[in-house]
């Protein structure tokens, strides 16, 4: 559905020649974008073309470097939040802004008019709102006991509640099932039907074309062009978001038909540490030169999976056999010593697997510290490990001893895939080994994953963008709240029958039934 | 001297005693609402102390005091909150800082006075108890009295006037042991609950509270965080100052360097223990309080003190190991609040 | 208008500098207040500094009041490399000098020296250690807060010590007087260049220090564990036990520091036996970065300022409180000046409308207009912030810091 | 612009460090010049010397010796110095010492360790501690005085002011110092008032207000309505105040209760000090164990205040002259039983000075224990 407003479209804000740098990092450069009333404009992207930092200085968070912000043709300096708000603008971030011991009604109030709390008022506009746009909440419930898309609820109504008409929504659909965000669109086309303007931040294609009026396309921190829905292709996007003709076929080299197998995990079971069951009674194996790509929404297990296999938290029950020997109850160094290595991408990039302070030699010394001999730490061959790294994939350093943080993401991930690689590693798990690197930087990983494989190597993929997976895995398997949906051959599979399947759909119900694929 | 008379005089000194612990922990606990640990309490204390007391001296006038003893400690908490606000030094390293910086200004006030007393007029002001009940009952019945007199209401009038004693011996415990103390303390009891109410019933309560759970969330909600970080760290600091003010005012009638001795410290564990309630509060002080002059008392009882639960110096170590229980049971448990989750670390907007 | 950015990692001599200036401001401010109170701040400071490093005798005594502040320091550096923020130095302190005293009047009277001192030096690391562990045990496998904790716990060990000073440990021969027995004779430290030992051994253990952290297995997992836990647990590494061990020799080299100044100048354990020293260190720490040279430096930088106290008594007459005013602000400044470490302030500039026109409607697809000037302009604007960052930054600290 | 104003920065930065450097090494000359002249000497106090209490009794004496010897003298004084942390009270005498002091007065008991160490390493500096009992044959003595003497006057005053028969005492420590006094006091009070009786609560430290405010409150509870101390607070004083109960005090004249304050046992200082620094500037010096009483002036009864009955006066009146020139021997002179009622000193004779100074038992009228060590 394309939505054009009939009369002379009137803006609802404008922001121009926008720039922001951070240290020597070009975050926004002259950026021009507008939005008017009455519509939901796509700001569209590739990870790191500065979407989400335009749109933190919409709301305040960030100080521009330069330009300039008009809202209904007024033109704002924004100092803090507090000015953006008071000019109609709303914000729902990507990670929520809530405070997790206080109820939902209270995160709505916060910094709301008026003295006194006043349970009952709140609660009636908090009930109307939700009932004018569709939405249910409870507002005496603490926010920690909320699902995400409940939180995400009270984020769009703790916007609308300060009477913003102009909402920001950043990469709202990452963390909601497919059926949570056809009901968060019906909500955001009732908007604007009563007028709000709409910025939708989004990768996804796919959405963009759904929901959207009009587009602007960022690429490298810059504004690239703006362009009615209508007017173009998805094709076009893709060109104008990347800067090139992309092919964005990966290649897959077959699995070496001589693979034996190399995991095998059998109902296993785990909880988190606050008692929660995450994962139930999983089975599943890989073999020697396969790559088993693993799909599923936030939170469906599998981190848990990726910690369990490589040690690091202790499984209720079932087995996890890697090369015939059982490594359930192991110690992670003990499995490190077997041959398995673990890359693991968490949302900060740096939580788990790199030490960003440190430098790059001394995060190559992570995995083999332990096995050197005595006390002491052995830095010089270390050293030449790093600067062979260095070397061999490419990396874009001043030198080894050059601390992570301040590399750029694709560099990051080479340093850790360089370290994970250089053990020889049979088994190679990595999950989100892409997350945040633009497309050049995601096919040097792709190729670095396709030579472990060609080498034999067994290759667990955690991966976000379905495409992808698609592509460059040989077998997919779906996870859903800590269930396997299915394991389905990547070659035959669609992305609507995995669509379905991280919903909760059991592969044998999935409408249109792809090959089903023997998960032994 | 009975037994009931003995414990509620005790009764009455625990809770002279512990205002200016009561006064001090809600000082803190604005402070670690607003997501600041300040540790510099006891500095604060001593500068609010300090200042409220030479000026009481130099100006027999009470207002100005108190004045003094607000500017002075919130002078100190105004030095912390720009350090870890806007500097966003280490909370902890910026409260030790003050306590040593406000120990040596306020020990340097205090000796431009020393050996002096409280002036008489702010201290009769003092001795004054509004709910003592028989000097209260006393008043109201002779004035009663005197307008009957005046009227030749009644028989009695021409009779003597009968001051009213108390009999019953509950009444007497209730009497010698809650109602006998100065208005501050009754202000500073008053205090808990209004700010219990300000915290969780009021806007603006709910903001500090936001503030101290979720700094990001506050500041993208449009509050103005550092403001009221400001606001409330400044006025926890005041609160301490009057807390400091109270004990050489009123408690000690007198100044001494280090006069708060440790209480300020005391204060930084109380806000544990009462896990960061103005309610939990009043009892709380109570507690260390008693238990932190309760050894002296029960010298008396030789069959007691010989016993080393009951040792003055083991029954001081009590409030402390109460409040590592807290800590232990509510860390232990899953789901339980552990206090403000902001505390400890310094918001700065553009790295979330 | 100005708002705050931030800083890439400055050159090493650029941070010196902003550092011994702020130094510098913390002695100005202090001299701004002082004054008021009636103390003359030049004679003030030159008796500070006189009285601190004037003579070898006054060198002496200060060297002597910073070895148990730099081992003390020593080890709380390396506990705050793990962020484990042990703010129980005190207790730590106290709790190695009662294990050490108990050793020395455990063992017979005729105890060679070498042998009492080595087993009291076990047993207050091993008092320090065990006091840390304590909050260290419920951190690690409950998550307890240790920052209130480890407080705790030093009331916890001075009403001990009160206990023993006041009644189990009472020395009968004291006529009365509370008082634990003095060590014996044998067990005083032995003295070099007029001070005791200790300084030798305080020197040791920051070289030991440095050592674990940077050139040992060890050290290195402490500050993998610092940096991150899930790292840790992933690279392998027994967080628990890397946590514990560090906790332990942070709070056994504290108790060391308790021993050492209980074995080389106070020889009679009391509850006052730590002169702030687990308080004062956490400071040195911080101040230091956590880097054991520097530890060195800075505990003797403030050991000056509590030797100095004394003689701006004897110089000027004045109270003692008034280094507390000017060790407080120089801490205060030291503390601010970290930020202008991190951050920089900038100046906001604004877009130039003329560049600009404001137009109500831009068509649909059409680019924006970018004329070459303006991208130059751009550039150069970014150039400049880039210089800000260079050279604006020694500036800042002065102006910014009261 | 700012290149500029950092340079203007570091220029006064270096200015203010070359100035601070220049005026310390002028201030060591003009030190280094006087050393020969003056008697250089030097004092430590265990609190402030304004503490309104035992500190400033010492202060107040060194202040009347300076007043009495002038020109001749030159007094360091350092306060606050701790006395169970034997590294501060070394240090606090190295300082002394590297200032040129020759003589040195430590006035607390627990500086005792510490001073004997440091005559040991300063032979030619003379050491005189207060209270304690180590002496050496050179350059170490120790002084006091018998301040029990006027206590016994005290306890007079407060026997016949009682109306309870209840006398109240807040002592320190159960030290020897504080028992003999305790003693004094009850016989004093016992000599004109049998029925009295002195109930003790130990606070284990000589400064806490908190404690001794505490300690006193829990006192007056049990109806006793003369209160007195061995600390150096006004705490137990202003307690008593507040209770509407009299109060004796201790080391210095209280203004701060004229409703409750009767009298108290003075230290008088200065005729020590006076007497001790002429001894050495005459090139007497001598080791001896100073115990001056009443009649050479270290230790007085305060002026009776206006609380105190014409009885009490005249009761104090009758003995104060004995007291004066007899003194502690006429505090303990016998019979005087202990608590059990056992004769400890048989009439007509007195306590010896050994047996005062190691005093570890309460006489007969004391309600209170002494806690065993």
């Amino acid at each position: 559905m394309i939505h054009v407003n009939p009369t002379t479209p009137e803006l609802a804000f404008s922001m121009r020649g926008i720039s922001k740098t951070f240290g020597s990092v070009l975050a926004n450069e002259n950026i021009h974008f507008e939005v008017r009333k009455g519509e939901i404009h796509a700001l569209l992207g590739e990870n790191g073309s500065g979407k989400s930092t335009l749109m933190n200085i919409l709301s305040g968070i960030y100080q521009p470097d330069d330009g300039i912000i008009e809202v209904n043709g007024v033109e704002k300096i924004f100092h803090s939040p507090i000015d953006s708000i008071s000019s109609g603008i709303g914000m729902v971030y990507q990670h929520f802004m809530l405070a997790e011991p206080l109820t939902a009604g209270e995160n709505i109030a916060a910094g709301t008019k008026g003295f006194f709390l006043n349970r009952k008022t709140d609660s009636r506009t908090i009930r109307e709102f939700s009932e004018k746009y569709g939405m249910e909440i409870d507002p005496d419930k603490l926010t920690h006991q909320l699902s995400v898309s409940e939180k995400q609820t009270v984020e769009i109504l703790k916007v609308l509640y300060r009477g913003a008409r102009i909402l920001v929504l950043d990469e709202p659909t990452a963390v909601l099932t497919p059926q949570e965000i056809r009901r968060l669109f019906i909500v955001l086309r009732k908007m604007r039907e009563s007028g709000c303007s709409i910025v939708f931040i989004s990768h996804k294609l796919n959405e963009v074309m759904d929901l959207c009026d009009r587009v602007t396309v960022l690429r490298k921190g810059r504004s690239i062009e703006t362009c009615n829905i209508a007017d173009i292709n998805s094709y076009d996007l893709v060109e104008k978001m990347v800067g090139r003709k992309v092919d964005l076929s990966i290649d897959r080299p077959l699995p070496r038909p001589d693979g034996t197998e190399c995991l095998l995990v059998e109902n296993m079971s785990l909880h988190d540490e606050n008692g929660y069951k995450k994962l139930n009674r999983i089975s599943f194996s890989l073999r020697h030169g396969e790559i088993l790509g693993v799909a599923g929404l936030a939170g469906g297990g599998q981190k848990e999976l990726c910690e369990a296999v490589a040690g690091i938290i202790p499984i209720d029950e079932g087995k996890i056999i890697f090369d015939g020997t059982n490594i359930s109850g192991k110690s992670p160094r003990e499995i490190i010593r077997l041959g398995v290595s673990m890359s693991f991408i968490p949302e900060d990039r740096l939580g788990m697997g790199l030490v960003a302070s440190m430098d790059i030699a001394d995060n190559i010394l992570l995995k083999d510290y332990a096995f050197q001999k005595g006390p002491f730490l052995h830095t010089a061959e270390v050293r030449k490990k790093a600067e062979q790294i260095v070397e061999d994939l490419d990396i874009m350093t001043p030198g080894i001893f050059h601390p992570v943080r301040k590399l750029s993401g694709g560099n990051i991930q080479k340093v850790i895939l360089g370290r994970e690689i250089n053990l020889s590693p049979k088994l190679l798990i990595t999950a989100y080994a892409v997350r945040g690197l633009d497309i050049n930087s995601s096919y040097t990983i792709y190729n670095l994953l396709n030579e472990q494989k060609k080498k034999n190597v067994a290759i667990l993929y955690i991966g976000e963008d379905l495409d992808v997976l698609l592509e460059l895995c040989d077998r997919i398997m779906v996870l859903f709240a800590g269930e396997i949906t299915g394991i389905v051959d990547a070659g035959s599979a669609t992305k609507e029958e995995i669509g379905q399947m991280m919903s909760g759909t059991k592969l044998a119900d999935v409408v249109g039934g792809g090959k089903h694929v023997s998960n032994r | 001297m009975n037994m009931s008379f003995i414990v509620a005089t005790f009764f009455a000194s625990a809770i002279a005693f512990s205002v200016s612990l009561l006064l001090g922990t809600l000082g803190e606990l604005l402070t670690e609402r607003a997501g600041h640990l300040n540790l510099g309490v006891e500095g604060m204390m001593l500068m609010g102390g300090s200042c409220g007391y030479v000026a009481a001296v130099r100006t027999h006038n009470l207002v100005l005091a108190l004045l003094f003893a607000v500017l002075g400690a919130g002078f100190g908490a105004l030095l912390y909150a720009v350090l870890t606000v806007t500097l966003r030094a280490n909370q902890n390293v910026s409260g030790l800082a003050l306590t040593t910086f406000g120990a040596g200004l306020a020990n340097t006030l205090g000796s431009t006075v020393p050996n002096t007393n409280t002036p008489e007029n702010i201290a009769a002001f003092f001795k004054f108890h509004p709910l003592e009940l028989e000097h209260t009952v006393n008043g109201i019945l002779s004035f009663f009295h005197q307008i009957s007199r005046f009227m030749h209401i009644g028989n009695s009038s021409q009779a003597a006037f009968q001051p009213y004693h108390i009999n019953n011996p509950v009444l007497a415990f209730i009497n010698t042991a809650f109602l006998s103390q100065d208005i501050f303390v009754y202000l500073t009891i008053l205090l808990a609950f209004l700010m219990t109410f300000y915290l969780f019933k009021t806007k603006k309560g709910l903001a500090l509270r936001m503030v101290g759970e979720n700094t990001a969330a506050a500041d993208a909600s449009g509050l103005p965080v550092t403001r009221i970080k400001y606001m409330y760290i400044i006025a926890g600091g005041m609160l301490c100052g009057l807390a400091g003010l109270y004990i050489p005012l009123v408690l000690q009638g007198t100044w001494h360097s280090d006069i708060t001795a440790g209480k300020g410290w005391i204060v930084v564990a109380l806000v544990i223990f009462v896990r960061w309630h103005p309610i939990k509060a009043i009892g709380g002080a109570f507690v260390f309080g008693a238990l932190s002059i309760v050894g002296l008392s029960i010298q008396q009882f030789s069959q007691l003190s010989s016993m080393i639960f009951f040792n003055q110096y083991i029954m001081v170590m009590y409030p402390y190991i109460l409040t590592i229980v807290v800590l232990v049971f509510t860390y232990g448990r899953k789901k339980a609040w552990r206090g403000p989750s902001a505390i400890g670390s310094a918001y700065f907007r553009e790295e979330r | 208008m100005f708002r705050i950015a931030k800083k890439d990692d400055l050159p090493k001599w650029k941070s010196m500098l902003i550092r011994i200036a702020s130094v510098f401001v913390g002695l100005i401010l202090s001299g701004l207040v002082i004054v008021p109170l009636g103390y003359n701040p030049v004679t003030t400071f030159s008796a500070l500094f006189g009285g601190a490093f004037g003579s070898s005798s006054a060198l002496i005594t200060t060297i002597k009041i910073a070895i148990p502040l730099s081992i003390t320091a020593l080890g709380l550096a390396v506990a705050f490399r793990m962020k484990f923020w042990n703010i129980g130095g005190e207790g730590q302190i106290l709790m190695g000098c009662v294990f050490a005293t108990y050793i020395s009047h455990q063992m017979p009277q005729s105890t060679n020296g070498v042998v009492l001192i080595v087993l009291m030096g076990v047993a207050g690391f091993f008092g320090g250690a065990v006091w840390a562990l304590i909050p260290g045990v419920f951190r690690v496998y409950f998550r307890t807060n240790e920052t209130l904790f480890t407080l705790m716990m030093n009331y916890i060990a001075l009403f001990i010590v009160q206990y023993l000073h006041f009644v189990l440990w009472r020395n009968p021969a004291s006529h009365g007087f509370p008082g634990i027995k003095a060590i014996p004779l044998q067990a005083h430290l032995p003295k070099i260049f007029g001070i005791h030992i200790g300084w030798i051994i305080a020197l040791f253990l920051a070289a030991l220090v440095f050592l674990l952290i940077r050139k040992t297995k060890l050290g290195y997992e402490i500050r993998v564990v610092g940096e991150s836990e899930p790292t840790a647990n992933y690279a392998g590494m027994n967080v628990k036990k890397v946590m514990l061990t560090g906790i332990m020799l942070s709070g056994g080299i504290v108790g060391l520091a308790g021993m050492i100044k209980l074995t080389g100048d106070v020889y009679t354990l009391s509850p006052d036996i730590t002169g702030n020293a687990g308080f004062t260190a956490i400071v040195i720490a911080w101040l230091s970065n956590l880097s054991a040279p520097v530890i060195m430096f800075v505990s003797i930088l403030i050991a000056a300022l509590e030797q100095g106290s004394q003689i701006i008594q004897i110089k000027s007459g004045g109270s003692a409180a008034v280094t507390g005013i000017i060790q407080g602000l120089i801490l205060m400044s030291a503390l601010g000046a970290e930020f202008f470490l991190r951050y920089r302030v900038v100046r906001r500039k604004r877009y130039v409308q003329a560049n600009h026109p404001v137009t109500g409607e831009i068509s649909g697809t059409a680019e924006q207009p970018s004329s070459e000037n303006m991208e130059q302009k751009d550039k150069q604007q970014i150039a400049d912030d880039a210089n800000h960052v260079s050279e604006g930054s020694e500036v800042v600290p002065e102006g910014d810091a009261k | 612009m700012r290149k500029i104003l950092a340079m203007v920065m570091t220029c006064i930065l270096v200015a203010g460090t070359v100035s601070i450097a220049g005026c310390s090494s002028s201030s060591k000359e003009t030190t280094a010049a006087g050393t020969d002249t003056v008697l250089k000497v030097g004092v430590i106090y265990i609190s402030p010397k304004d503490d309104g209490g035992y500190s400033q009794a010492h202060a107040e004496g060194i202040a009347q010796a300076v007043a009495a010897l002038g020109d001749k003298i030159k007094v360091f004084e350092l306060e606050n110095v701790n006395d169970t942390d034997a590294a501060a009270t070394t240090s606090a005498i190295d300082n002394l010492v590297n200032e040129g002091c020759t003589l040195i007065f430590t006035t607390s008991y627990g500086y005792m360790q510490a001073t004997a160490d440091a005559a040991t390493k300063y032979p030619n500096v003379k050491f005189c501690h207060c209270s304690g009992y180590t002496r050496n044959d050179t350059n170490l003595d120790t002084y006091f005085g018998q301040i029990e003497s006027a206590r016994y006057l005290a306890g007079i005053v407060a026997g016949l002011t009682t109306k309870t028969d209840k006398l109240g005492y807040v002592a320190a420590f159960p030290i020897p110092e504080c028992i003999r006094g305790i003693n004094a006091y009850t016989l004093g009070a016992r000599s004109v008032n049998p029925n009295a009786t002195v109930t003790v609560v130990w606070t284990n430290t000589w400064f806490d207000m908190d404690v001794e405010k505490a300690a006193a409150e829990s006192l007056l509870s049990q109806g006793i309505d003369v209160m007195a101390q061995h600390q150096d607070s006004p705490a137990a004083i202003n307690a008593a105040a507040a209770a509407g109960a009299f109060a004796v005090g201790y080391d210095l004249t209280y203004a701060g209760a004229p409703k409750a304050y009767l009298t108290a046992p003075l230290w008088n200082w200065g005729t020590y000090y006076t007497y001790k620094i002429q001894q050495v500037l005459d090139g007497q010096w001598k080791i001896e164990n100073y115990w001056g009483g009443m009649k050479e002036g270290v230790v007085k009864l305060d002026t009776l205040s206006s609380l105190v009955s014409a009885e009490a006066s005249a009761a104090v009146a009758k003995v104060q002259d004995t007291v004066v020139s007899e003194g502690n021997a006429f505090v303990f002179a016998g019979p005087i039983k202990d608590q059990s009622g056992t004769v400890k000193v048989a009439e007509g004779s007195s306590l010896s000075y050994d047996d005062q100074m190691g005093m570890s038992w309460f006489v007969e009228g004391v309600v209170g224990e002494i806690p065993a060590p």
